[in-house]
């Protein structure tokens, strides 16, 4: 059912944890449908220097939130921004059709940490 | 450690035994039972002691038993053929809201056709009340269709009080026994059953291949139209091979039960036993009305597949009634109907134990689900110690 | 001289190959296909393989084939699925008067639920003349359905012409191809089929399993409902082996056809010769679009039972239309709706060969065929020398 | 399917012919149905001294055919009359619910063979 990549990342989670003094963090999903990501930035230079994730759900949900945090350390916000649920599912040598909604999840936390930073850094 | 299967409630491996009594079938008895020739002939006399063999475990007639190309054929059958054949006298069904997915659904599909369905809840322990049904009955109520022992929770019904009930009052009653025969005595007299279904594979036999038993004097349509075979209830060439496994598989199953079953039952509570120790563990359906197989709980903060993975990971073959196990979002309907919150219905594990189980094997389960547990809490959002 | 089987229509043997192709999947990929740990992967990588190679040899795609429990399980799911499925659009379903029961009974029961149909006739060979079908599209025909090859008198109807008038009008066609496939060469999108069905047991596969292609793009309501297996169109637990076993039959005949079938063909054509020298015979059947295994004649004043019944007193498998074999007063509906009259129907043999054929056997028949009708026909109130 | 008895009399059936100076005839059946028998006695003193059948039909019409020749041979009338339908399936050790019918039309034939001698007998 799921990639070699993706059983990687599920097995080896990269970047789990919280980021105690985060710059910016992002939730996404409820409980309901079964999957929550919490993401936590740290950001230096309008660069990602740092990333965790705690989440509850599916493999495919641990997967890609995994990898999300592998593909924004390192990146500018912008190009953060750029990265789309497509891009983390292709990173993962795809996702099940069924599973292709956790991808959205990953995508959509950054979007809301990244957002949050900017809102922290504005109120700054 | 090899791999432990703790999923027989999904399936289960064909008996050695069974597959011996049906290769003879695929090359030599292979002729067609409806023919007049010897090769038919042939295959007609194993079907024949197939049938009688199935009806005397299960303590029905010869001609009762119509067999099926498995138990969601069986569901439907029952409940579309009886449906459809007393549509002139009425369009309500009774069932439960935790019925296994070939009832639910097909009541569901039957609805949009123009009858009318109660489903009716159960409590915190799966069981459905039969005072419940007593009351749900109408006028035009023509079936109600209630599972004998639940396949993700375990609880078994009280199908032979809602029998009498149906009979009172001249309803019809079908009960999906798929979990239950092979592992607990069946005798459809004096259970007083209208209908019954069951499935081979789930009591070592093979795949593709069930039975309905109707009593006599039932009447249903076809859900398969066609040739006469079944006594024109079921067409299609007989899988004589299959339903020779069939047979086999339950006289097996019904002559070893009293030293298979108490031993699966102990193993069963060991294993109840320690998941009940690991925090925030909540366990799932009747703990004493309980299929001797069964072991259902849910952890709180974490996520069923996810779970059933890292099991995987350890070799250990367990199942979920996840919704990301299903490709839904929802998570299972059973766990749902008895009240569970959609965030601990999520994280639910099921284990179902077989007479192949053994006492290391429990132990081996008992000491890595805890850890896998953690290992998942401590990386969920939800959790906080 | 052993046992000679001439029923090769009605079932084939299991190929040893298949045999030993499936067996794997009854003690070790015996897992649930639908299921997340290892046994489960196995199971459906093994069920994915099946797909893979009967779509390929069908000319179809991965998804557009259905696995069910028979030809006649496909050939029910096809009419009523998509029946159920336009019941909206129109309720006229046109079908031909020398179908399968499968087909037939099928059509007839929907028209008890306010379906109308219309049988169309053929002519003395067993064919369909495309026209009439095109007259007989109305506004508010939903489907069309005519088979392949006639499993009786081997007829094989002009099923692309009839996609074509149907493609032309809008309106879904669906062929029974159990008696073609296998034995003929099928391209689904050549040939223009919305859906067509097979049955494993006529190729030397298993019995009890059988697909149905469903063009992508064709909807249907369930038959049987319950799990999400097929992709939500037909519940239960996937039959891996009898589907692995399909699969591999299907796959052989395929790659042996070119070698096979002529040779089938030849020694038919000998049987055919041979039967008609004997007075008052008549081949059914077209003789040039015939299947190439089917030998059909009627000997005028016998009736079919006893003939079959003397046969196999000589050691000869050989099947009939004959209504005494089928519990029913009425002859073959195929043979009278090519315009037969009762006496002549009763008296017909049918004999198709097989790839294990050998012209030893047909020398036998040929021998044994022609005693047998003389000593009924001394018998018989109705000859006069 | 059929008892050993059946086939039996299916594979040698008794008393094939035709009685060239019958006393009496009787037919019955019809080839729509696909049963058709002829049944013809030879009567000395109101018993039947002979009887002879010939059949289209199935396996079971050939038998109860050939059954119920033998059965009749050397009984009075009156006792030939009272042979059943049930009788004649009962001399066989049964016959499958299904060809029941089949057994009717032996008894039927012989009655009218009956029949046909006695109006015979009268106009003579
Ligand atoms: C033309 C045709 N259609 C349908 C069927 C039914 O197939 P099955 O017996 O596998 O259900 C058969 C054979 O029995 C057949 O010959
Ligand atoms: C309670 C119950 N009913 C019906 C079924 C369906 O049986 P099958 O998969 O053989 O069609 C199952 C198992 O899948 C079951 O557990």
């Amino acid at each position: 059912m799921y990639s070699d990549k993706v059983m990687d990342h599920f097995q080896n989670p990269r970047n789990v944890g919280e980021i105690t003094n985060a710059d910016g963090v992002g939730e996404e999903g409820n409980v309901r449908c079964g999957d929550i990501m919490k993401l936590w930035i740290k950001v230096e230079d309008g660069v990602i220097v740092d990333a965790k994730f705690k989440t509850f759900g599916c493999g495919a949900a641990i997967a890609t939130s995994s990898m999300i945090t592998e593909m924004v350390i390192g990146k500018t916000l912008d190009e953060a921004e750029e990265i789309s649920n497509t891009a983390v599912a292709e990173a993962l040598d795809g996702l099940p059709p069924v599973k292709m909604h956790c991808s959205n999840l990953a995508a959509d936390a950054l979007q809301k940490a990244i957002d949050d930073y900017k809102a922290n850094k504005q109120s700054a | 450690m090899d791999r432990i299967y703790m999923d027989h409630a999904a399936t289960t491996p064909v008996r050695p035994e069974v597959i011996e009594a049906m290769l003879p079938a695929y090359k030599e008895t292979f002729g067609n039972a409806s023919s007049v020739y010897s090769w038919g002939r042939e295959a007609q006399k194993a079907l024949d002691d197939a049938r009688a063999k199935t009806a005397a475990v299960l303590g029905a007639e010869f001609n009762e038993i119509i067999f099926t190309g498995g138990g969601s054929e069986a569901d439907n059958l029952a409940i579309k053929g009886t449906a459809w054949k007393n549509r002139h006298k009425g369009k309500h069904i009774i069932t439960s809201a935790v019925e296994h997915h070939a009832v639910l659904d097909t009541v569901k599909w039957l609805e949009t056709q123009g009858f009318e369905a109660t489903f009716l809840s159960v409590d915190e322990d799966g069981m459905l009340d039969p005072q419940q049904v007593r009351d749900a009955i109408r006028e035009d109520t023509i079936l109600i269709t209630v599972m004998h022992g639940n396949n993700e929770m375990g609880s078994i019904m009280p199908v032979e009080e809602i029998a009498d009930i149906a009979r009172e009052k001249g309803v019809l009653f079908h009960t999906d026994a798929v979990q239950t025969v092979g592992s607990l005595p069946i005798d459809v007299k004096e259970m007083g059953m209208d209908m019954l279904s069951l499935s081979a594979h789930k009591f070592y036999g093979p795949k593709g291949v069930g039975a309905l038993y109707v009593r006599k004097g039932v009447r249903l349509d076809s859900l398969i139209h066609g040739g006469a075979q079944e006594r024109n209830r079921r067409a299609g060439t007989e899988d004589v091979p299959a339903i020779i496994g069939l047979a086999e598989a339950l006289e097996r199953a019904d002559e070893e039960r009293d030293k298979v079953i108490p031993e699966i039952t102990r193993l069963r509570d060991r294993l109840l036993k320690g998941l009940e120790t690991i925090p925030e563990t909540r366990v799932n359906g009747h703990r004493k009305k309980r299929l001797p197989n069964n072991v259902n709980v849910c952890f709180r903060y974490i996520e069923g597949e996810s779970l059933l993975l890292n099991l995987d990971m350890m070799g250990i073959a367990a199942s979920s009634g996840s919704a990301c196990t299903s490709g839904s979002l929802e998570p299972s309907h059973v766990l749902l109907a008895m009240g569970l919150s959609h965030e601990i219905a999520h994280g639910s594990l099921r284990l179902t134990l077989g007479r192949e189980t053994t006492e290391n094997e429990v132990d081996y389960v008992l000491e890595q689900v805890p850890a896998v547990v953690n290992r998942l809490r401590e990386m969920s959002p939800l959790y906080h110690q």
